[in-house]
């Protein structure tokens, strides 16, 4: 293909009037570049802009200010059905009256396509999606999953240069869902076709996905592969909107090329040895955040980064055991990974047992005060 | 052009609207705004509208007489606010007595089995779709001193030799009131129907486990749940009644004359177009204020486009 | 009216101990009575159909067959070619009957369906789309439902002898040229009352229409008028059709507004009953009533054998 | 309804909503003419006589406003058969209901059928043209003593159709005390069961009698007391119907009242305890005319029409179908030597062959010109507050 970007979004603004009559911006100055072929996901909550981005590439809204590019392409005003992209809708949109079949060959309807290629193609995509033997079938008929898969069929039928998929498995049980997501990860991997999937459930996106943009408020927050979204978060809320973090407030002690110490008025205790990151400036507030698993309890005190706790309470989960721990008023989260049996009732914390945490200087982020 | 259009929302909808509007402002406010010019009008002594802004018709609708018996100038005369109030009053009961017979009904029918329900339906329906003349017709028919109510009510007492004398009941107020009523009935269950039918069966199972009786049920559940039902079906009974003038023309003998009939008679009759549109927007105004009162305590049920 | 089909495919799922009312046999019976107050008037009607008495005020038992001419006595039908049916003949025979019919029919047919097109272009208009005057517009539906029928009959009389006669005074139209009351009137008034019943029946059915059916056909590629064929239209069909028949059920029943609108050859149905009433009531017009009642009865019957026979292929 | 007109008016409806200045095209399409060979025969079994004469005529249709039951249906039949023309005929039951719909414009009728006090109003209004009597021949065969009255001089504008009398209808089976004046029917033993016809200036006529005024009186204060004295009757008066009062009558609804000529007939002859009585104060006298409207549009099928229709071997089915007073001669010379059993139940009946004296007695209503509010004020009034 022609050009490195599938989508790409130029400082795009989208303006909506409240019912109440106030301006809104849905979407307030995005720019986000798409690769080919990639599984890029836009992630937040409702409301953040993540629907109304995609609606702007498939063509149902047009934007504000700014430019939406399709392959190279600016996009304009160009009605949804002049663009070389689909759409997988979050009520899957199957049209009620037409039969799975029918609602397969629209698209190519449309394009004027013959009967038996049309015939072909359905057939194909039908044994894609593994629901052959189901033409004859009214939507209505068939299983949540089944329809969830039509709709992506109908949409793949066609040949798009990209895919839209807009929260497609949330109507769908969790089992159901993560079958599919690995499903729907394994058939663009095998087409090779972008894929831009809107979800509000991060470990979807980061199940399945290359990219991830983090989004909320209209604004990206953050825009990387998932790894980097979730160890190097670029703010306070993409550290607590992927995963789980314990925040502290604190201030830059001292800083130096390669590390930084920063003091915790709460814990009235100093992290040292923290990597640093651009922009921090000495004597500046921030907030320091911890993941829950990368928090050690430890028996005995070390010298550096430990800090002494109360139990208060713990919950059996599982995979890990989440144990609360209070630190001088202070409540810190830590996920104990359960690698051996918990059936013993001696392998638990009990709940105002002491202990010392460990926060270790590489898994503390420094993260900017918004 | 096209591309214009696609993108103007607001034009697209105007354009689609405006077969809709032309039909609406052609025939019913530019009707409505004559009417009302004609109303200020006077007539002449041959019945032509001579055009004036005069109120002499909404003072005379309101009482104000210079024919007066005592020789004076003028005074008081209530005969078309008793017209007024009469219609108003036939409208009330009207649609109390069709409440009071479509009520039950509409719940049969809401509670009997789906499949049995459209055609519960289908029989109301029916009877709607003869004709309003032959329906106020079939009425004579019963209702007269020969007619067949009078035949059976006969019989009925010379198996008891009870002495009988054939009830007077065509040409009477009761015959005008009945007559309404069945031609309005079905006006009154299909909003009624609609919205009970509406009703979740497991809102009767949770009143009936928080310990309600059926009683208790039916006053705190069933029945505010259907009264956007009712609130339809009122406005679809009782403004029609106001300005229906057949009924009371057939079964009252031309005796009982209403809003309608005093508005078709100064049409028709009394050759005065402009006291006969003083009166209809009087009695639009009646309507308006009634509707608009009514439905601001209870609502406007979408059900009155449902039925 | 709205006849989801699902109501025919979902299984009833009343629990019947749960229900208090369910049964109850005050309901029933007093349905039972209303029913019955429904249907009496229609019954003596279609019974006094077959009156041998001319006069029609009592039952004078059935009309006597085998006579190849009709024979009266007094006011009684002696004997009659038809038999029974002697008034059915008689109405065959009036003309004016298949020309009232056919008028009604007309005005029925070309009013439903104009009413039906512009009223679902503005139930979407209303539902789908901001523009100025929405808020008028839609406020100016209420008021055929509002006002009483009368003054909106008088006021398009009015309206109508006052434009023609500027037409007719401007354009100097004579003689067959000229715009009268006819037909034509009759139409355009029924369309008026028939529209926003149209309109609101298919806004109502649009409150609950998911945007992302037509989204998704713009989106495989269909532009806008594919769209509204193939998908919108399908999908508020029964909601347009509901209106339809709304609309056809008021002009075919409707008398106020035709009685004002009318004029030379557009004699309807309605306004040739309330003729014949006016004339000697004979047992004619009861043998007219039977035959639109029979008539109304089977479409409907047909009509509700087609949808159950839809219902069950689904 | 052809599939052209159809079409047509569909343009039409179009246009309005379009432009709402539509020009053009409200004109009928014309229907095919019934040619059958051989004698013309209607579906009754009626075999029309042939026009004499016969009238050139380029229309196709006519369009008449006419009084309920009133005109016989193989006249209207023949007339179609004969002439190829197509008539339409709309009805109305009362004078003021016609005036009201013909002054309101917009309608399209060529004829229509007022009582003798309404042409001078319609005169006056411009509503009328002018009969050219060159074209009317078949006049001649009108009695002049219907002819040259004093609302049309010279019948400049209309042409007798029937005539009769508005007086007292009883049922002898059901009242005792058969009323002979008018003043005997505000006696309280009639109360609840009177039919009256709901013509206001009729029965604000018989009470104008009753206290010795003109029933034409213009005198306010006459009319004033009028209205007291109606105001007693109308509280006595069960049904006004104007349409068809013998039916009340015969279905034992009402046992007298006050009734037309035509309806006192059939009431008599289904039930021959019904009887007709002239008052001694003198009966309504009436008179129904043909007039052509100003703007008609097909004045040449009216003239055939009116010929046609004056015609005796035609104009004697209405006295075989409705029972009235026939201003036609030749219509009752013709009745006379072919249809004697006709002709004698027409001449025998004092109902419509009402003897000299009581026309002498009769009263006509005319037009009272200024004082028509008045009159309609009373019976609004009147009635409205019963």
């Amino acid at each position: 293909m022609a050009n490195e970007f599938a989508v790409e979004l130029q400082d795009v603004v989208k303006k909506f009037i409240t019912p109440e009559g106030n301006e809104l911006n849905a979407v307030d100055h995005v720019s986000m570049q798409i690769k080919n072929g990639e599984f890029f996901s836009m992630l937040g909550s409702s409301g953040c802009g993540k629907t109304t981005s995609l609606r702007m590439i498939a063509g149902f809204e047009w934007p504000t200010e700014g430019e939406v590019y399709i392959e190279g392409k600016a996009m304009g005003r160009t009605p949804p059905f002049q663009r070389k992209v689909n759409t997988v809708f979050q009520s899957y949109a199957l049209f009620q009256h037409l039969t799975v079949f029918q609602n397969i060959a629209f698209g190519l309807e449309m394009e004027g396509a013959q009967k038996d290629e049309i015939e072909k193609r359905v057939k194909h995509v039908l044994e894609m999606v593994q629901l052959t033997g189901m033409e004859r079938r009214k939507p209505k008929q068939l299983s949540g999953g089944q329809q969830q898969r039509i709709a992506v069929a109908r949409a793949l039928v066609k040949v798009p240069d990209v895919l839209l998929l807009d929260e497609p498995l949330g109507a769908l049980d969790l089992k159901l869902r993560k079958d599919m997501q690995l499903e729907l990860k394994a058939l663009q991997q095998q087409l090779g076709i972008t894929f831009v999937y809107v979800t509000h459930d991060q470990e979807e996106a980061m199940t399945m996905s290359d990219r991830i943009a983090v989004m909320s408020k209209g604004k990206v927050q953050q825009l990387g592969a998932p790894v980097e979204i979730y160890e190097r978060p670029a703010n306070k809320f993409v550290a607590d909107f992927i995963g789980d973090s314990n925040f502290f407030e604190g201030r830059i002690k001292s800083l130096s090329k390669e590390e930084a110490v920063v003091f915790i008025p709460d814990l009235n205790a100093e992290v040292t040895g923290i990597p640093v990151s651009q922009g921090l400036v000495n004597g500046e507030e921030i907030t320091v955040s911890i993941r829950p698993e990368k928090v050690l309890i430890s028996e005995k005190p070390m010298n550096q980064n430990t800090f002494s706790g109360k139990v208060t309470n713990t919950v059996y989960i599982g995979t890990d055991t989440h144990v609360y721990v209070d630190l001088m008023g202070k409540r810190v989260k830590v996920f104990e990974q359960n690698r051996i049996s918990r059936l013993d009732p001696g392998s638990f914390y009990t709940v105002g047992q002491d202990v010392t945490l460990v926060m270790m200087p590489e898994n503390v982020l420094v993260l900017k005060k918004e | 052009m096209l591309k214009r259009l696609r993108e103007n929302k607001s034009a697209q909808g105007t354009l689609l609207a405006t077969p809709t509007m032309l039909w609406m402002i052609g025939l019913l406010i530019i009707p409505l705004l004559l009417t009302l010019v004609v109303s200020f009008g006077q007539r002449s002594p041959d019945g032509d509208v001579i055009y004036s802004f005069s109120l002499d018709n909404y003072i005379r609708l309101f009482g104000y007489s210079t024919d007066c018996d005592n020789g004076q100038a003028s005074c008081f005369d209530p005969l078309y606010l008793q017209i007024l109030w009469r219609s108003l009053t036939l409208a009330f009961n009207t649609t109390v007595l069709v409440i009071l017979l479509a009520y039950p009904l509409a719940y049969f029918i809401a509670r009997a089995h789906p499949l049995r329900r459209n055609t519960f339906l289908f029989m109301v329906l029916i009877p709607l779709w003869t004709n309003f003349v032959i329906r106020v017709y079939a009425w004579m028919m019963l209702l007269r001193t020969q007619g067949v109510i009078n035949l059976g009510l006969g019989w009925l007492a010379g198996l008891f030799n009870i002495p009988f004398t054939p009830l007077e009941m065509l040409y009477t107020p009761g015959a005008v009131l009945v007559g309404m009523v069945y031609e309005f009935l079905p006006f009154m269950i299909l909003p009624i129907y609609t919205s009970l039918e509406k009703i979740d069966n497991s809102l009767y199972e949770a009143a009936a486990d928080l310990g309600a009786n059926g009683l208790k049920t039916f006053a705190r559940v069933t029945l505010p749940l259907s009264m956007p039902g009712v609130v339809a079906g009122t406005i679809l009974v009782f403004i029609p009644v106001m300005g229906t003038f057949i009924v009371s023309d057939i079964l009252g003998g031309r005796q009982v004359i209403l809003v309608g009939n005093l508005i078709q008679r100064q049409f028709l009759d009394a050759r005065d177009p402009t006291f006969g549109s003083a009166a209809s927007l009087i009695l639009m105004i009646m309507t308006l204020i009634v509707t608009y009162f009514y439905t601001r305590k209870f609502g406007f049920g979408e059900e009155i486009v449902v039925a | 009216m709205s006849h989801d089909p699902a109501h025919l495919t979902i299984p009833w799922k009343g629990v019947c101990g749960m229900n208090p009312h369910r049964r109850h046999p005050f309901i029933f019976s007093s349905a039972m009575l209303v029913y019955v107050f429904l249907y009496a008037p229609i019954i003596v009607l279609i019974l006094f159909s077959f009156n041998a008495s001319r006069a029609n005020v009592t039952f004078e038992g059935f009309v006597p067959t085998f006579s190849d001419k009709v024979v009266m006595d007094g006011s009684l039908v002696k004997a009659s070619p038809c038999g029974p049916f002697h008034w059915f003949c008689e109405l065959a025979k009036d003309k004016d009957v298949a020309e009232a019919a056919g008028n009604t029919l007309t005005i029925a047919i070309v009013s439903t369906l104009v009413s039906s097109v512009i009223g679902t272009m503005a139930a979407l208009a209303l539902q789908r789309y901001e523009f100025k005057l929405k808020p008028f517009s839609q406020l100016s539906l209420y008021i055929p439902i509002v006002i009483p029928e009368i003054v909106m009959g008088i006021g398009i009389l009015t309206l109508f002898s006052q434009l023609f006669g500027v037409i007719n005074g401007s354009l100097g139209l004579t003689g067959d040229s000229r715009l009268s009351m006819g037909l034509g009137t009759v139409i355009v008034s029924h369309i008026a009352f028939s529209v926003p019943f149209v309109t609101l029946v298919v806004q109502a059915r649009l409150q609950g229409f998911d945007k992302s059916y037509e989204e998704a056909a713009m989106d495989l590629g269909a532009n806008e008028w594919t769209t509204f064929r193939r998908v919108t239209l399908p999908m508020i069909l029964p909601g347009v059709l509901s209106g339809a028949l709304l609309a056809f059920t008021l002009s075919l029943d409707d008398f106020v507004i035709t009685f004002f609108t009318n004029g030379p050859g557009s004699t309807t149905l309605p306004i040739y009953v309330y003729g014949l009433l006016r004339r000697i009531i004979t047992p004619q017009v009861n043998a007219l009533s039977t035959v639109w009642i029979l008539t109304v009865f089977s479409v409907v019957l047909i009509l509700q054998w087609l949808q159950t026979r839809e219902a069950k292929q689904h | 309804m052809n599939q052209k007109k159809v079409t047509k008016w569909l343009g039409l409806v179009m246009a309005i909503s379009l432009i709402l200045t539509a020009c053009g095209g409200g004109g009928e399409q014309p229907s095919e003419p019934q040619t059958t060979d051989g004698a013309k025969v209607t579906s009754s079994g009626f075999t029309c006589p042939e026009p004499s004469p016969r009238v050139d005529v380029t229309s196709t249709e006519l369009n008449v406003f006419v009084w309920t039951e009133y005109f016989p249906q193989d006249m209207l039949d023949c007339f179609e058969l004969v002439y190829g023309i197509k008539l339409n005929r709309d009805e109305y039951s009362s004078n003021e209901e016609m005036y009201a719909k013909v002054s309101a414009g917009g309608t399209a009728y060529d004829l229509v059928q007022p009582t003798d006090y309404i042409v001078p109003l319609m005169i006056r209004q411009g509503l009328l043209q002018e009969y050219d009597h060159a074209q009317l021949p078949n006049l001649k065969n009108i009695d002049t003593g219907w002819l040259d009255k004093s609302f049309d001089p010279g019948n400049k504008y209309s042409v007798p159709y029937l005539a009769g009398t508005d007086a007292i209808v009883v049922n002898t089976d059901a009242v005792e005390n058969v009323p002979q004046s008018w003043a005997d029917l505000w006696k309280p033993e009639y109360a609840g069961k009177m039919v009256f016809i709901d013509d206001s200036r009729a029965v604000i006529g018989i009470t104008l009698l009753t206290l010795g005024y003109d029933v034409n009186t213009t005198d306010p204060a006459q009319l004033d007391e009028a209205k007291a004295k109606l105001a007693e009757l109308v509280s006595n008066i069960k049904v006004f119907d104007s349409d068809s009062p013998k039916t009340a009558l015969i279905a034992g609804d009402a046992d007298l009242g006050m009734v037309w000529t035509g309806e006192a007939y059939i009431a008599n002859q289904e039930n021959p305890a019904i009887q007709y009585i002239y008052p001694t104060e003198g009966p309504i006298l009436w008179q129904d005319n043909f007039v052509m409207l100003k703007d008609a549009a097909h004045a040449d099928a009216a003239y055939a029409w009116l010929n046609y229709m004056m015609q005796g071997d035609v104009f004697w089915l209405t006295m075989r179908d409705f029972q009235y007073t026939n201003p036609n001669k030749a219509a009752l010379e013709y009745a006379k030597t072919n249809q004697p059993e006709v002709y004698s139940s027409y001449a025998d009946s004092p109902i419509t062959n009402p003897p000299a004296e009581v026309i002498a007695n009769g009263h006509g209503i005319e037009d009272v010109g200024d004082a028509t509010p008045l009159y309609d004020d009373i019976w609004v009034e009147v009635k409205g507050s019963n």
